[in-house]
């Protein structure tokens, strides 16, 4: 699929272009940690143990309000239906999209992740499976989220209605990632079967997205 | 051409390339070595802190970069006024390359900052007012190069980040606030300071400094060398800025030759 | 050069459950050009979305013989709408690479062997063609009105498509561009190519037949008078 | 200034229509609001202890991510220029449509705010100390947030870069409104300095934030 | 009825560094209209943006004469641009309304007796001149694009202003809606009002000089030839 790579490419290069999309959905996240430990008061027992779960709401949060980029300017300036015309098929242009959401977005935040462990001084091991968990469950919010972007290209409501919308899909995603880090934290029980289940949301949403988003679009390009 | 004062002389871009190509080097030199001899006095002649060990060597990185931390965001903000106020070109370069060279100072003070923690608290990082407040003025410097970095239209990217500036300046009297409280008994305002485990100031803080001279002489003249390193790289950055807007200028100028070369085609 | 037809039999299309396109019957070959125009309103818009594939058909079909009937029609054809789909932040050089890389590799798939294939210099024809080439740098967002149109209309030099779809496409161009313009759609129809206008404006291409879409009215339900010739 | 009162009118009628604003900050308060407990885990005194501070930031990031709104539609369909024309000062339009956002979703947030109070079993104290101090704060999120999205109008960032650049500028905020709370919570110490100052930070955006974000637009509407 | 003046005079603007309108002149008196020509990316919308105050001058001087000086030249006009200025979300007659009363109560407030109060049936008046009357609940985001075009028209009704700065104001309009739009135009011209309007397509006003905009060439830095008149 050379058309496929070459949407990819494209829609890479316009994100690192415009206005350093990468740049503030990183900064965003970490302002995000940042804020809750402002707001919660400085005790750093307290905070290591809410750290997880922050973590994780602010990644959440800050891929899911970069969701909207997704389509949203492709289908004001009308890009959106040119491509329709070509032979590849909707679904893979979604699919194409997600992934170029997921590497621009999702990835970076992920890598930047050690850092805001350092900030509420996690243990490397928790911090090492937090990683991990993120590294899966993020896939599960690009290809979802897409949907959300898909279905709420109308409204002029940008990031928020998507978040709102797609939050509940994701809530498995980040229940079985919390439990994952926290069973590893606290050893008594094995993390493994909720972590299979998170590879297996993620699998699917890796399934469900792309097709779900095509269906959504096919009726905003009237 | 009518006579100038000093001041406009100097605004005067190409004035200010001839006069910096003296200067710099001359600058750069200085804060070389001053800083080499605040280091020696650092290390071989201040004494070692009974508590503290040779980690309170770092004080004296750590200590002057974050008043140069604070001192670069002084000095983007006035640029960006008088940007603002007399547009005149110059003072938006300075503005830019301060946001560049007081965000590396202000990274520096906390890494050095968070370097010291570990020993002194156990943790390179606690939720205390200063550390949080300097690293929201770093927040700010990285917003500020965002904006600049994501207008297309230049003109209008500088005109934006002086705005940003000159209303984010809230948060130097913040930094202070925050640790020191707030005291206006005319207005009964009197603010305890927000939870706090960082050093309280003891150089610039109403009725002189309270550290002992072996430390404060090293530390100041340690100041002064990076104030100077400070000035060498804010002038370098200006310089460089300068230069690539020479080069966009001609580019734009082609496009002017060829809007009026299009004007051959239009008119057969 | 092979024969194409597009042959659309009473279509009828919907807007908002409400009726515009009643009945709409066109034909055209190869080498041909059809001129819709109408008052506002009427559903012209409507009617090459339609063909486009944007809104779906209530009833009525939209064929095309001549091509290999597993490629969609939608596949073959070239859009240009009110919108001019160029990416602001990128160049105009940028956004025609985009689309002669993106557009033209989906020609190649569908191997339709005896037409010149498109490589990337095509890019560099069509900028000369429409007098981009000295913009080419500038980021989309700086150019002028007719500029921009311009820029959407080099679309359709950058990769080969048998069918054009325009929608005003003389929107902002000057009398100079407008000449290029026609010329070009000129070029297109002698080599065996289709074309569908939706205009206020009166275009003059070669071989040129004009039909005029007119309000249904409630007696008759056939909204659609066959124009006459003006070649 | 009947025109004043008219822009007002309007732009809460088409937040109204316009794919439910008000609905959809709402929606994400509460979202965010239960995603941290189940994100942290469901230990009642933890959650107690985080919850200001929680329910501060998740008030904070739901009113900033509606900020776009403010001018960003009236930019691109060109109404901002025509209201430009008329005799009303562009520093008074900025204020209208900010005073309109505080309404129509600053105010909302507040309102909903013992529901979520709820959730995380705060006492009814704490809970209207809580309210109060937003009431004042969200006053400065309006007024400050027009400039952010001011200043971000050309840029196709959308919502995340506003965040970034807001944010710093809220800390004061946040910082003083969560301090008056915890002050309250637990006896020893006087809240008034904290919450005084509160006051005067709403105040001086006030001042601040409609001849700033006017001075910002000034320059994009070319 | 007052004789009103706009008088542009050695008027240099730039747009991004680089100058777009150097040394342009226009006068227009009361009952004139001045339609500007010239090729894509000349500079006819950066003047129109320039006059309107959008755009800061660098040298050069725009006054109006016969309006009381405190008042704003930009706030004496219309600027009907490319963006139609229209609320999606709204229906057209809400959008109009909404128009009526912002931009009517400024009116009054610079108070100019001798013209005529605009109330709020100036809504409906419009919507019937422009054949909207029927559209008026529609959301603005179902209208055709000609349909758009004269809702945004449409403004220049519901309140007064004696200069209309027109850029290409028959973008998607058919034949119908020119005449109706040129008719209109003229009544304003009749009643001492100023016209300057940038456009590709021929537009008949009565009393129209016009003018067109040349590029820049090197040895004279006059980028400007005052037209014949037309009448
Ligand atoms: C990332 C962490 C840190 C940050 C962001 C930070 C920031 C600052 C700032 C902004 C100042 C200038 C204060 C003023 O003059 O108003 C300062 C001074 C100082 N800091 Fe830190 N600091 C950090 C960690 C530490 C640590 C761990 C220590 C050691 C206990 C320390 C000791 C000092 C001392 C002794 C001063 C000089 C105060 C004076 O004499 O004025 N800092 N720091
Ligand atoms: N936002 C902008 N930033 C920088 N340059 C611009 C911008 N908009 C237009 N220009 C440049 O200014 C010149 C004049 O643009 P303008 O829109 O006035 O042309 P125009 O006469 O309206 O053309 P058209 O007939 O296509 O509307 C063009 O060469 C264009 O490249
Ligand atoms: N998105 C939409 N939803 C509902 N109805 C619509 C929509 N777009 C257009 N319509 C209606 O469909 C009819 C035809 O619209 P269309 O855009 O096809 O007209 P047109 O012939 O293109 O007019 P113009 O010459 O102004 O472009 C119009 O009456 C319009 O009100
Ligand atoms: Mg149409
Ligand atoms: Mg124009």
């Amino acid at each position: 699929m050379r058309s496929f790579s070459i949407l990819l490419l494209r829609d890479i290069r316009v994100a690192f272009r415009e206005g350093e999309a990468i740049g503030t959905a990183i900064g965003f996240y970490l302002i995000v940690v940042a804020l809750v430990p402002i707001a919660v008061g400085p005790d750093p027992k307290l905070l290591s143990k809410i750290a997880p779960g922050i973590l994780w709401v602010a990644l959440l949060l800050s891929a899911l309000l970069s969701l909207k980029r997704i389509f949203k300017t492709d289908f004001e300036d009308g890009t959106l239906e040119i491509i329709a015309t070509s032979s590849l098929p909707l679904e893979l242009t979604t699919a194409a999209k997600s992934l170029a959401h997921w590497l621009t977005t999702s990835l970076p935040l992920v890598l930047f992740t050690p850092l805001a462990g350092t900030i509420y001084d996690l243990d490397t091991i928790t911090c090492l499976v937090l990683i991990l968990t993120m590294l899966v469950g993020t896939l599960a919010i690009s290809f979802l989220g897409s949907i959300a972007a898909a279905l709420t290209l109308q409204t002029r409501q940008g990031g928020v209605l998507v978040a709102i919308i797609v939050l509940p899909l994701y809530l498995p995603t980040l229940i079985y990632g919390t439990v994952t880090v926290s069973i590893t934290s606290m050893p008594p029980g094995d993390p493994w079967p909720s972590f299979l289940l998170l590879c297996s949301l993620s699998l699917a949403s890796l399934a469900i997205g792309p097709w779900a988003s095509a269906a959504a679009l096919r009726h905003q390009l009237q | 051409m009518k006579k100038q004062n000093l001041m406009q002389k100097i605004a005067n871009p190409k004035f200010f390339m001839a006069l910096t190509d003296k200067l710099l080097p001359v600058i750069t030199f200085l804060a070389i070595g001053i800083v080499a001899i605040g280091m020696y006095l650092a290390f071989f002649v201040a004494p070692v802190d009974y508590q503290q060990g040779h980690t309170v060597k770092i004080m004296f990185l750590h200590v002057p970069s974050a008043w140069l931390g604070m001192m670069g965001y002084a000095l983007m903000a006035i640029s960006s006024l008088s940007y603002l106020v007399f547009h005149h070109p110059l003072a938006d370069v300075s503005a830019r390359s301060c946001a560049i060279v007081g965000a590396v100072f202000t990274l520096l003070a906390l890494i050095t900052g968070a370097l010291w923690g570990k020993p002194m608290w156990g943790t390179y990082w606690v939720w205390d007012a200063r550390l949080t407040s300097v690293l929201i003025l770093f927040f700010l410097y990285l917003g500020i190069i965002a904006l600049r970095s994501s207008i297309d239209d230049e003109a209008l990217a500088s005109k934006q980040a002086a705005i940003m500036a000159i209303i984010g300046v809230a948060i130097l009297p913040f930094i202070k606030i925050s640790v020191e409280g707030l005291n206006i008994p005319w207005l009964g305002l009197n603010l305890p300071s927000w939870n706090t485990l960082h050093q309280p100031p003891s150089v610039l803080r109403s009725g002189g400094p309270t550290i002992h001279s072996s430390i404060l002489v090293p530390l100041l003249i340690n100041a002064l060398g990076f104030t100077l390193m400070f000035f060498a790289l804010h002038l370098k950055a200006m310089r460089n800025e300068i230069l690539r807007r020479k080069i966009k200028s001609l580019k734009l100028a082609e496009i002017a030759r060829i809007r009026s070369y299009e004007s051959t085609i239009a008119n057969f | 050069m092979i024969e194409i037809l597009l042959k659309i039999t009473d279509l009828v299309v919907k807007r908002s459950d409400c009726i515009v396109l009643n009945n709409v019957n066109v034909e055209i070959t190869s080498g041909e050009a059809v001129i819709v125009t109408g008052p506002n309103g009427v559903g012209k818009t409507t009617l090459l979305r339609a063909i486009a594939g944007y809104i779906p058909i209530v009833s009525g079909s939209i064929l095309m013989k001549g091509i290999d009937p597993q490629v969609e029609i939608s596949e073959r054809l070239h859009y240009i709408g009110h919108h001019n789909a160029l990416m602001h932040a990128l160049s105009v050089r940028e956004n025609l690479k985009f689309w002669a890389e993106f557009l033209d590799e989906e020609y190649h798939k569908c191997g339709n062997k005896n037409s010149r294939t498109i490589s990337t210099d095509s890019v560099e024809t069509a900028l000369e063609f429409f007098r981009l080439d000295k913009l080419a740098e500038q980021p989309v967002a700086y150019l002028s009105a007719g500029q921009k149109r311009r820029a959407a209309l080099a679309r359709l030099m950058v990769a080969y498509r048998p069918l054009w779809l325009l929608d005003e496409p003389t929107v902002a161009l000057d009398n100079e561009s407008v000449k290029t313009l026609t010329s070009l759609a000129n070029t297109h129809l002698r080599n065996g190519g289709l074309i569908l206008a939706a205009t206020h404006f009166p275009l003059l291409f070669e071989m040129s037949n004009e039909i005029e879409l007119l309000w249904p009215d409630k007696d008759t339900d056939d909204a659609f008078t066959s124009g006459e010739e003006i070649k």
